[in-house]
């Protein structure tokens, strides 16, 4: 039905916006892994980063990939923020609880943008926003692969603080043994909100790679959280190697369903093959067992 | 003494999915009613005052029933608005138990006037009525041009009118000597489309047909204009941002020349620029669904004036007698059968040197198409 | 060196600890015994600042712990090994040990690292499991290998014994000994009564909330009470 | 009643059991001891149905069971303890027991009944309404072993309940395992604390690097140097023999 | 857990069948039928998520299975409304045991439990908008005739003692299985399945009954959806909205008990409507409030609205937090 090129060009599109699903998962992983909840917020601090990276760009005329800096570092600091004043203390430790106050926080984050910055939708224009890099019969974008350099990046840099530092290793062991974690002088509360923060500067940086070419209004977030959520369990709760994969397997899944079935049905795609794994190997691709 | 104001439920979903188009909506309703009462209120109830009872939609028709029965015990004449055809569904089903008069300024759903609800009257053209014209203009202005195109590729949301137009015109363009080349339904919202992109440059189309809403159609055209996409010509159907003027302002580039058969305001009707130019004052949008609703508000307070009573037997006959000329829309002057308004109609549109401008029908228009845009 | 002193605390309602007073001294083994369920892990969990204490105080090398945050008293080298483990499952043995020292003697954890696998030599053979799929005794070990790896300055070993094989129980008391005699105090909470009284220079009883006997092991060992209520004689 | 053949697990690379056979004959309280890490406790939940074994049979009462699930052993009247407690800590106790008084009780009143009875038994009664989750271990251990008799089974796997008791209360219980036995429930048991395996078991096997290294009385076993040698240490064996000298 | 568990059912549902006599005002009535809906599908998802802590993302899957079946037979077939919504509930379930089935065969808990069942809801929700027999994207309307053998009624306080039926159903059914043999395993279940297993309990099959009673529950509240708005379409009857709103409310009132589903949706739409009191000229700012409240609930009331007025009632020492809470 397609030729070649066709195909090969849309797993290569598959394999870049894979890699921004990927970056997006990232951080949902990681908060999902410790924290052991589905943070409802992750994708309303997406818009929230998205409009950040618009309002210095708009207003301070900084440029997206300039932003990432000052971006990651803000970000951060209110996900360390919000995890350490807010989630910790309303949701008493109980896994319940805190999937209630996400989603509490993201109806008053996107409604608070909402109030803020109205509905409607707002793009960035800068000047490479349409470069691209010919590489044969292939266009590839320049943004796009931009995006897809920065999330392998980040993967690896999350990858090995987690492997390498005590940080990373406090969070790992936070995530399984919180007493056990307090008796070796690991602050518990401060490990879960530097988890959040985390968490947080990846979508700045996220939002930082997305968008010179997409656009942002109160409830764009939406559109990444589900498939950032398949993501993650495909991958693997917890694993970052299995975000990466779990993103790129998921855009070129996406991609190709796309193609042979058309963009709308395609979606449902993502949704089999999650099911088809997930039936088949229950702990996603990457994950070890409960 | 000042005689009792008459109240008007304006029902509009300004949070939510559909937020950017309710809050569009809203400006136009509440214009309309600073407008009537600054002239004097109305006249056959000692200058009356109109009052709004403003209901948010929440982008759901749960939230719509349950303003309508707010309205209602608030006492409301009638109420305007809903946009999406689900809500206004619900919404005037749950009016018609009042035998409240409820005018839809939007909802495409043709289901909404043949339910044979006394109530429910809408004023703008309907997904038939749309795509008929769609259709007709686009037969007209390619015979106009020496039929340059041949081959179409169609790009919709996979929604309701999408869905639909997209079904019909399948049907409906081949009789006219056209090739489908493609239908390619999107979801909103959508992440990405390159694929979308890749897919057009590979069958290199005449024409695209996009009908999509706002922000898949800023992604579509930058997708395209990225891959290097370059039909004849865009001919988009109720789209979403085609008609924008943001969209046309943000990227100027990749707006110029896109056609769109759309709801539109008549551009020869000087009031238009006098109200778009206070809605840009006022730092806000201006989008169809702002004269539109302009326009349904001035009609129920012209049925009132007629009617001579908020009384809702009387209003729903004088509604649906009206025959209201002074609207901000191409469309005549209003006659419903069936609810409907006969006369309503959409426009085609074309973006040209960054303003949009009116093509088609010639009654109303104030440019002449450019078609193809490129050889 | 540790000072308690009409500790109180418990659980909501329920109060289990109702002043308490023991004292460890510097290079002493002091057994803390008492039957089930009459409040010895709660001890340890207020003494390591996971359980908030609601009156008395606790005195630790002059410094007052009382109402201190864990990570204050783990810094202060009060290192308390708890009952039921609580090692981290889904890391490797080797990443459970290196946490050990999280806050405490970082700076020699290289050289730590190689006492406990010398200590355990069990514990080297399987460096790299996961230390949630060990067996209870290895487990254990890894448990006191992770608090050796802080370099206490006094260690809390709350039933370390627990679920040993008779030879490792043994092993395990020589090395409490040996510990203590590299000059290391250690509060020890057994049910291990016989065993732990004889390597121990004083012990406690605690019954219904209170210290209801004190003194050297011997004596302890001795009294005749002791021997009808606890060891079954 | 129950045999064991040939049982080998494979976990990944690690064989945790190599080929072990044990055998329980009716009405008799068996122990299984060994080193730590020997494979005791996954044999355990090997004959409960919990993991497939790699190779091996497990027969209980003539019939070939080791394709049968946990749940379904269960009902046949085979039930575990858990070494590393499992309660149900959102509920009570009385609660707790009543899941396994559930098994052969279909109704609500019965079963609470019975539960109270078993809790009574094993020195629960005045905790029926404490949360399991504020149970100290050993009262967690009670609870594991009530449960499990809550089910009326004809065989219980009991791995290391003693564990955490101190010796009066490993006498005050020894007494209530022996009258279990003396109902008609066959025994089998994992245990390190030895005076308790002394006292109780007719017949001691022993587990070591997942193979069976010996068999026999409890004396006998005790003697046998290659216990000595990876189970019990010197120490212990000594202390062993003294008792037992001081019994006689 | 004792037969006097049936009292306050009984009042709170005495109250809700009274609420006619005592107010007239549609405003109030609608909000109540609407609320009872919710209801309805917050107690199916309490029954399997709450007791039996397998909670879902999707219990949309259930609920859009109800109202497009019924709709299907009315629209289509032109069945009679109560065999539609007969047989409409049966599908609902036969759709909860299947996707149970899947999941709980191949050993999935927990969140991966929770985003499969939001997968399966998405699959259908796709499916229903992309077929032609459910309508499409148009959705599908029922035809407006007003009579009780079509299950439409004019007055407001009808529709509201049928959903209240419905409901009444739905908490004497659960009350029965908190105190049943069933009802036990599923909580041990909850609790610990390696446990349960281990005192006999057939896990899959506990876990199966559950789904399957949960998702008739729920399918009920699609049916009368259906009834009440006579519109639907893939995303109302499939979407996301009505996942998380079968889940909030149980959380809010109180997961796992009885009474918690109604509690709850009263109470998160109680707040909601409030909060519309608040909303001014801009868009937004009443939602905004809302979450906040909601935040704020969770983190004065942890363990519901049930849980915090037990609180109350036995409060007389400040709580201690234990180790693990702490943590
Ligand atoms: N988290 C808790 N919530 C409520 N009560 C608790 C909690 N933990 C322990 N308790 C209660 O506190 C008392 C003391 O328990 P603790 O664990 O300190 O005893 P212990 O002396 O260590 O016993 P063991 O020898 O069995 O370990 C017990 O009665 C127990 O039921
Ligand atoms: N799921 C698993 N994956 C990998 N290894 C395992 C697993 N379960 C057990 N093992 C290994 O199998 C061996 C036997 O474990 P088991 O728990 O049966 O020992 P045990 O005899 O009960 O010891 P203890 O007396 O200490 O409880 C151990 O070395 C353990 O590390
Ligand atoms: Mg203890
Ligand atoms: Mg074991």
């Amino acid at each position: 039905m397609y030729s070649l090129p066709i195909v090969a060009e849309a797993m290569l599109n598959g394999l870049l916006t894979g890699a921004v699903y990927a970056l997006i998962a990232l951080g949902l992983t990681l908060v999902y892994g410790v924290l052991h909840i589905i943070n409802f917020a992750h994708g309303a601090f997406l818009t929230c980063a998205m409009f950040a990276v618009w309002l210095a760009n708009t207003f301070l005329g900084l440029d997206p990939y300039l932003a990432i800096l000052p971006l990651t570092l803000i970000f951060f600091a209110i996900g360390y923020a919000v995890q350490r004043f807010v989630i910790g203390p309303a949701s008493h430790g109980d896994d319940g609880n805190i999937l209630l106050i996400t989603l509490g926080l993201s109806i008053v984050i996107e409604n608070a943008l909402l109030a803020g910055f109205r509905s409607d939708t707002r793009s960035l224009m800068t000047d490479y926003s349409f470069n691209v890099f010919e590489v044969g019969p292939l266009l590839i974008s320049q943004a796009r692969l931009f995006g897809f350099l920065g999330a392998v990046v980040v993967t690896g840099l999350l990858w090995l603080l987690l492997a390498a530092t005590d940080t990373g290793k406090a969070i790992r062991a936070v995530a399984k043994e919180k007493l056990g974690a307090r008796l070796v002088g690991i602050n518990v509360s401060h490990v879960f909100a530097v988890t959040f923060g985390i968490g947080c500067a990846t979508l700045a940086i996220a939002a930082c790679l997305l968008m010179p070419t997409f656009y942002v209004n109160p409830r764009v977030g939406g559109a990444f959280v589900l498939v950032a959520f398949t993501i993650v369990v495909l991958g693997g709760m917890g694993s970052i190697t299995g975000a990466l994969i779990g993103g790129l397997f998921i855009g070129v899944v996406e991609s190709l369903c796309g193609l042979f079935l058309g963009e709308s049905l395609g979606q449902i795609g993502i949704f089999i093959i999650f099911i088809l794994v997930l039936l088949f190997r229950p702990t996603g691709l990457f994950g070890a067992r409960a | 003494a000042e005689p009792p104001a008459v109240k008007v439920g304006i029902l509009q979903p300004v949070t939510g999915a559909l937020a950017m188009d309710g809050e569009f909506g809203r400006t136009g309703a509440e214009l309309a009613i600073a407008d009537i009462n600054a002239a004097g209120g109305i006249k056959a109830l000692g200058g009356a005052k109109i009052e709004m009872v403003f209901g948010d939609a929440r982008s759901n028709p749960e939230a719509g029933v349950q303003e309508v029965e707010r309205m209602q015990s608030e006492g409301v004449a009638a109420i305007v608005g809903g946009f999406a055809s689900p809500i206004c569904l619900a919404a005037t089903q749950a009016a018609a138990r009042y035998d409240l008069p409820y005018i839809v300024d939007v909802g495409v759903s043709d289901q909404i006037i043949q339910r044979g609800l006394k109530n429910t009257f809408r004023f703008a053209p309907g997904f038939a009525i749309c795509t008929q014209a769609a259709i007709q203009n686009l037969v007209r202005i390619n015979e106009a041009a020496g039929k340059p195109a041949k081959t179409i590729a169609l790009v919709h949301e996979d929604g309701l009118f999408g869905s639909g137009l997209a079904k019909l015109m399948q049907t409906e363009l081949p009789k006219h000597g056209f090739e489908i080349a493609e239908t390619i339904a999107i979801p909103t919202p959508s992440r990405d489309l390159s694929n979308v992109a890749l897919r057009l440059r590979s069958l290199n189309p005449d024409l695209v047909i996009p009908s999509t809403y706002y922000g898949e159609t800023v992604l579509l055209a930058r997708t395209m204009q990225q891959q290097r996409v370059r039909p004849k010509a865009v001919y988009a159907v109720l789209n979403g941002a085609a008609s924008n003027m943001r969209f046309v302002k943000e990227f100027p580039e990749a707006a110029e020349n896109i056609m769109d058969v759309n709801h539109w305001q008549d551009p020869r009707n000087p009031k238009n620029a006098e109200l778009q130019k206070r809605v840009v004052d006022a730092g806000k949008q201006w989008n169809y669904n702002t004269p539109l609703n302009y326009s349904c508000v001035m009609l129920l307070a012209d049925a009132i004036e007629r009617a001579g009573s908020a009384d809702r037997a009387k209003l729903i006959d004088s509604i649906a007698a009206s025959t209201y000329d002074k609207h901000l829309m191409p469309y005549g002057p209003t006659k419903f059968v069936g609810g409907q308004n006969q006369g309503a109609a959409p426009v085609s549109t074309q973006v040209q040197k960054a303003t949009i401008r009116v093509v088609y029908p010639e009654a109303f228009s104030d440019a002449k198409p450019i078609f193809p845009v490129r050889g | 060196m540790l000072e308690i002193s009409g500790l109180r605390a418990g659980y909501g309602e329920v109060e289990v600890l109702r002043g308490i007073d023991i004292a460890v001294h510097s290079g002493e083994i002091v057994a803390v015994l008492g039957s089930n369920g009459v409040g010895k892990t709660t001890l340890n969990h207020v003494l390591s600042g996971v359980l908030t204490p609601r009156a008395g105080s606790i005195t630790f090398e002059g410094r007052s712990l009382m109402g201190a945050a864990s990570t204050a008293i783990v810094e202060a080298g009060l290192i308390h090994v708890p009952e039921g483990r609580k090692i981290f499952p889904n890391m490797n043995v080797r990443e459970n040990l290196e946490l050990g020292s999280y806050r405490r003697a970082k700076n020699n954890r290289a050289r730590n690292l190689e006492r406990v696998f010398e200590t355990f030599p069990r514990l080297r053979e399987r460096m790299g499991q996961a230390a949630g799929t060990l067996s209870g005794g290895e487990q254990q070990m890894v448990a006191i290998g992770r608090g050796m790896m802080a370099e206490p300055r006094l260690l809390i070993l709350d039933e370390p014994s627990l679920g040993l094989s008779p030879l490792l129980v043994e092993e395990m008391f020589t090395l409490i000994r040996k510990l203590n005699a590299d000059g290391m105090p250690i509060m020890l909470v057994e049910q291990n009564v016989v065993q732990s009284l004889e390597i121990a220079q004083r012990a406690y009883i605690i019954e219904n909330g209170i210290v209801t006997m004190a003194g050297t092991a011997e004596s302890i060992a001795s009294d005749p009470e002791l021997k009808r209520a606890y060891l079954g004689l | 009643m129950l045999e064991v053949k040939d049982i080998t697990m494979r976990f990944g690379g690690l064989t945790a059991v190599g080929g072990a056979s044990l055998k329980v004959d009716k009405g008799r309280i068996v122990g299984l001891i060994g080193p730590n890490g020997a494979g005791k406790t996954t044999l355990f939940a090997i004959i409960a149905g919990f993991l497939d074994p790699t190779a091996g049979r497990v027969i209980f009462e003539g019939s070939d069971i080791t394709p049968l699930p946990a749940h379904e052993r269960a009902k046949l009247g085979i039930a575990r303890t858990f070494q590393i407690v499992q309660p149900f800590a959102g509920l009570d106790v009385r609660e707790n027991i009543a899941v396994g008084a559930y098994l052969r009780h279909a109704r609500a009143a019965e079963a609470h009944a019975k539960a109270e009875a078993v809790a009574r038994r094993v020195g629960l009664g005045g905790d029926l309404d404490k949360q399991a989750s504020s149970l100290t271990v050993a009262g967690r251990k009670r609870l594991e072993l009530a449960r499990a008799l809550a089910t009326e089974p004809k065989l219980l796997l009991l791995d290391e309940v003693l564990a955490g008791l101190n010796p009066s209360e490993i006498r005050d219980i020894v007494p209530v395992i022996r009258a279990i036995r003396d109902e008609g429930v066959t025994i089998l048991m994992i245990e390190h604390v030895m005076q308790a395996v002394m006292n109780l078991c007719d017949e001691v096997y022993v587990l070591a690097q997942g193979k069976m290294i010996a068999q026999g009385t409890p004396r006998e076993v005790c003697v046998d140097p290659h216990v000595v040698e990876a189970y019990l240490g010197k120490g212990a064996a000594d202390r062993l023999r003294a008792e037992e000298a001081s019994h006689a | 857990m004792t037969r006097r568990g049936y009292l306050p059912i009984l009042l709170v549902l005495a109250v809700l069948a009274l609420l006619p006599f005592a107010v007239t005002s549609n405003v109030v009535l609608n909000f109540v039928v609407f609320v009872l809906i919710i209801t309805l599908a917050a107690q199916g998802w309490n029954l399997l998520g709450g007791v039996g802590g397998q909670s879902s993302f999707g219990h949309a899957a259930f609920f859009g299975t109800g109202a497009y079946v019924s709709a299907i037979l009315q629209v289509r077939f032109g069945i009679n409304a109560w065999v539609a919504t007969a047989v409409a509930v049966a599908a609902g379930a036969a759709v909860g045991w299947i996707i149970g089935f899947l999941s709980f065969r191949a050993g999935l808990r927990g969140s991966y439990f929770a985003l499969v069942t939001l997968a399966f809801a998405e699959v259908l929700r796709i499916l229903a908008n992309a077929a032609g027999f459910t309508g499409g994207a148009a959705g599908l309307l029922m035809k407006l005739d007003v009579g009780f053998w079509n299950m439409q009624f004019t007055s407001r306080a009808a529709f509201l003692w049928l959903a209240l039926g419905f409901v009444a159903v739905g908490l004497i059914v659960s009350q029965m299985i908190a105190n049943s043999r069933f009802g036990a395993q599923l909580v041990a279940v909850r609790e610990n399945e390696e446990a349960a297993r281990a005192l006999g309990v057939d896990v899959l099959s506990v876990k199966l009954k559950a789904i399957t009673v949960s998702a008739a529950l729920t399918a009920v509240a699609g049916c009368l959806y259906l009834q009440y708005f006579l519109y639907i379409d893939a995303n109302i009857a499939y979407g996301l909205w009505i996942s998380v709103e079968a889940l909030l409310a149980p959380m809010v009132g109180g997961r796992g008990l009885v009474l918690g589903p109604i509690i709850g949706a009263f109470t998160l739409h109680g707040l909601g409507e409030a909060s519309k009191l608040l909303a001014g000229r801009v868009p937004g700012i009443d939602l905004a409030a809302y979450g906040a409240v909601l935040i704020l609930v969770v983190a004065f009331a942890p363990g519901g609205v049930l849980g915090l007025l037990r609180k109350l009632r036995f409060r007389s020492q400040p709580v201690a937090k234990t180790a693990e809470e702490t943590a």
